[in-house]
């Protein structure tokens, strides 16, 4: 029973954890944050159950309420939502064991109402990923994007403001995808996906559903924080706390990735976006590759190492972007694994911050010194770990997705964004190498004083947040090791006949 | 500065008109939104909620009928909305007088 | 920030204390109870007429805010407790999920209201009732984050 | 031309009155401005759909006797009309948490004029 409903009950598990924390906060305080672990740990036992089902039989298609799809609505379990719904359950699961301690230090008196927020975010991107109607998909994304909102408003003095931005860009991107989708429902007269991509041949060149899609991948690239529309991110991700970083960074933007990669690979005609359409692709592309070299100068200029990530993921979602324009298999597969990397090792360099800001009070990069080697080794690892695999060398899972990537570049002959990635490599390692040189050989004064003689104290992360931190890291190199099996067994089942 | 964005809303608006004036005209019985079947073979959900909501409810309201029946899924939705919107103000103004 | 929030909201503001005119106060207590009837009958009669859940919820929550301004915070807490609506919230929410939640555990998918174990009604009765009762959760949840996002932005 | 402009004088308003509220959102500078903006801007969208619903000489969503379920040209299109159900609430919520924000704002900078809040950020 629980196989032919897994595609409801990943949502709603986080939904329904999101109610009952409220309640049971209400008895016990202590009680929400193991209802929030209880709860992801039961989303990901789904997701992985849905993901083994799909892989069997292919494409579910789950009739809500009984009815079929073009009157109800339908959610579609096929390889790609399974996909993205277990990562995000995986990465939601380890936050949820890693913040007890984090919020307790940085939110305190407002656990409950946090953990329920961050469950109703965790469950309208699930329900996003999983629906199969633009009008669901609205809805989901309004709940993820209202939980967001609040989320990222708490944290430092400043947070209230950049909350704000974040709300007026957020809002106006979800109003587009509604104008879009209104375009697109009166000229088909449908809103179910797989319906609308059966009447786009008839309907496809008139500008009213040229213009709805534009609106559409407008809206998502106001959510996704594409190049020029990624005004909000970097101010929202500093200013919130570790815990809401850390769920939002990894998961946020790559949901919205995923909304494009459903519109624009499962919903318009493939004739048609191969030959009229290839503009907007292009367009995607030119700015992803614009976004990952604007991204990666943005980075090395900061001092605060939350900020720095932040930038860093500007670049990040340039990648998948490059991806999704390259329409080939090579560039799915690359998109795709750079999608899984990035959310696991930004998730990962994020907890390491969260660890700093828990011990020395700051993440700030020109106050480190190599006391941090000894005071907290086990996160410096990490960091040096979850470092490499963004720069993207060999053993670690970072150099995958930049591979596929740059070989779907080479076989088109893309040489444009060959360069971005190229030159973005050399970027990632002046920001990496300037935290690590700080972490590894910067005498604590400027006396030259060498401290490595001297003892300073171990305070390492509490192992609640320690375990997950080292968790990430140690699965980067896993996700490495593995990448062969994962693109064969689990991407190249998802990637749309047609490409 | 300012010139690009009186620039960028002007050819926002002619975009848009544009788009909309290729829509079928308002009112027109004829558009797809109002038909009975799909060019696909699909039946369209507006007339089929018109002519089966009484038979499957017995509610003569159709907007309740799709409100919460056929699509009661963003019905869910949305009162999970309106309860995000609780929590979230709570969150972002919480003063802590809120004891039993 | 919380500092300066609790100096705020330790003396009470214009907003939160009562009203000084009589006419006032005399007309809101009597036209209160009128809004809730209205709501109640907006909310049961959502079957045959524009209505429903929301529409109704809302107006309960209007009859509970025209309280709430007229009377300041304190003397309206009886009839709707500040600490009580969120949590009320939830619950409204998790009938509603709950319900579709039952219809999984007999059998059908999930909010299909054709396996409600009610046995001895027909079918289009059985989605007839299970919309009402769907609609009980949309109006509890809409009445009181109504409430409670008024109390919020007053600030307690 | 007459035809035309009956035809989609209605779109064309709604596309005007889209465009003012995101130069509300856009251009102005006190923060409360841009919440109005996003305001028409959602009102805006909404009524969009309900023009999609409108069908010549058809009479509201609810069952007429006289008419029966045989003439769907009776009825003007239910969908359209309860998805806005929906989106009227996402817009009122927003605009909840949209105040709360600027509540937050205020308490802190004791401003919503936006160079001046640039100006006390420092």
């Amino acid at each position: 029973m629980i196989s032919s409903q897994s595609p409801i009950l990943i949502p709603m598990t986080f939904l329904f954890a999101a109610m009952l924390i409220p309640l049971v906060g209400a008895v016990n305080r202590a009680a929400a944050h193991l209802a929030a672990v209880l709860g992801s740990a039961l989303a990901l036992y789904f997701s992985v159950i849905g993901m083994q089902t799909t892989l069997a039989q292919g494409r579910i298609s789950y009739h809500i309420a009984g009815w079929m799809p073009p009157i109800g609505i339908e959610f579609v379990l096929d390889p790609l939502s399974a996909f993205v719904c277990t990562l995000l359950c995986g990465v939601t699961f380890i936050v949820m064991v890693f913040g007890k301690r984090s919020v307790e230090y940085e939110i305190p008196q407002k656990e409950i109402a946090f953990y329920s927020l961050s469950m109703l975010l965790l469950g309208g991107l699930a329900g996003m990923v999983m629906t199969g109607d633009l009008f669901n998909l609205y809805v989901y994304l309004e709940i993820a994007a209202l939980a967001g909102y609040a989320l990222v408003a708490i944290g430092d003095k400043r947070a209230v403001v950049s909350a704000f931005r974040y709300l007026v860009m957020g809002t106006v991107g979800a109003t587009f995808y509604l104008l879009g989708v209104a375009l697109i429902f009166i000229s088909t007269g449908t809103l179910n996906m797989a319906d609308i991509a059966q009447l786009m041949p008839l309907v496809h060149d008139s500008p009213a559903v040229i213009v709805g899609l534009v609106l559409i991948v407008l809206g998502t690239a106001l959510k996704m924080a594409l190049f020029p529309m990624h005004a909000w991110l970097p101010d929202a991700y500093t200013h919130a706390s570790t815990t809401a970083t850390a769920l939002i960074a990894p998961i946020g933007t790559k949901v919205s990735a995923y909304v494009l990669f459903r519109v624009l690979f499962f919903v318009v005609d493939p004739d048609h976006l191969r030959t009229e359409m290839l503009n907007l692709l292009q367009i995607i592309g030119y700015l992803g590759a614009a976004g990952i070299i604007w991204g990666s100068i943005m980075a090395i200029c900061q001092s605060e190492l939350k900020r720095m990530l932040a930038y860093s993921s500007v670049a990040q979602v340039g990648y998948i972007a490059v991806g999704i324009a390259l329409a080939s298999p090579l560039g799915f597969i690359g998109a795709i694994l750079h999608a899984l990397n990035h959310a696991v090792m930004k998730c990962c360099l994020f907890l390491v911050s969260g660890n700093m800001r828990l011990r020395l009070g700051h993440s700030s990069i020109p106050l480190m010194t190599n006391g941090l080697r000894k005071s907290m080794p086990w996160t410096s690892a990490a960091f040096t770990l979850a470092a490499i695999s963004m720069i993207g060398l060999p053993p670690t899972a970072g150099f995958f997705g930049k591979w596929y990537l740059a070989l779907g570049a080479i076989e088109q002959s893309h040489w444009i964004f060959l360069t971005a990635l190229l030159i973005s490599t050399i970027l990632n390692v002046a920001y990496f190498f300037r935290v690590m040189e700080r972490m590894y050989l910067k005498p604590q004064d400027p006396g030259g004083v060498d401290y490595s003689e001297q003892t300073i104290a171990r305070s390492e992360a509490p192992a609640s947040m320690l375990i997950p931190t080292l968790f990430l890291a140690i699965s980067l190199l896993v996700l490495g090791f593995a990448n062969a099996w994962i693109v064969t067994n689990l991407i190249v089942p998802m990637i749309p006949g047609w490409l | 500065m300012k010139t690009l964005q009186y620039f960028l809303l002007l050819a926002f608006l002619g975009v848009l008109i544009v788009a909309v004036t290729n829509l079928p005209p308002r009112g027109d019985v004829t558009s797809p939104v109002h038909q009975h079947v799909n060019p696909a073979g699909t039946p369209v959900a507006g007339t089929y909620f018109i002519q089966h909501a009484y038979k499957d409810t017995k509610t003569p309201n159709m907007v309740t009928v799709i409100l919460a029946d056929y699509r009661a899924f963003d019905t869910l939705g949305e009162v999970i909305v309106v309860f995000a919107g609780g929590i979230a103000c709570f969150f972002i103004l919480n003063v802590g007088r809120r004891k039993p | 920030m919380s500092t300066s929030n609790k100096e705020l909201c330790s003396k009470e503001t214009a907003m939160m204390a009562p009203t000084e005119s009589p006419i006032i106060h005399l007309a809101s207590r009597g036209i209160s109870p009128v809004i809730l009837l209205i709501g109640l009958y907006v909310f049961f009669h959502g079957h045959y007429s524009p209505g429903g859940g929301f529409q109704g919820g809302v107006l309960l929550a209007a009859a509970i805010l025209l309280l709430r301004l007229s009377l300041g915070t304190s003397l309206s807490q009886p009839i709707m407790p500040s600490w009580i609506t969120l949590r009320l919230s939830a619950l409204g929410a998790l009938i509603f999920a709950g319900i579709g939640l039952v219809s999984i555990l007999f059998g059908g998918n999930y909010l299909d209201y054709h396996y409600l174990p009610i046995p001895w009604l027909d079918p289009a009765y059985l989605r007839y009732y299970g919309i009402l009762l769907v609609e009980v959760g949309v109006t509890i949840t809409v009445m009181t984050t109504l409430v409670a996002i008024y109390d919020d932005l007053l600030g307690c | 031309m007459l035809e035309f402009i009956q035809g989609y004088y209605a779109y064309i308003f709604l596309a005007t009155a889209f465009t003012i509220g995101l130069y509300g959102m856009m251009v102005k500078q006190n923060l409360m401005k841009k919440v109005l903006g996003m305001s028409i801007v959602a009102a805006t969208t909404i009524m969009f759909w309900i023009v999609g619903a409108y069908k010549e000489g058809a009479g509201v969503t609810v069952l007429d006797p006289r008419y029966g379920v045989e003439n769907p040209e009776m009825y003007l299109n239910p969908l359209p009309h309860t998805l806005m159900l929906t989106a009227i609430v996402v817009a009122v919520v927003t605009l909840g948490v949209a105040l709360a924000l600027l509540i937050g704002i205020y308490r802190e900078y004791k401003t919503l004029d936006e160079p001046t809040l640039l100006e006390r950020m420092k």
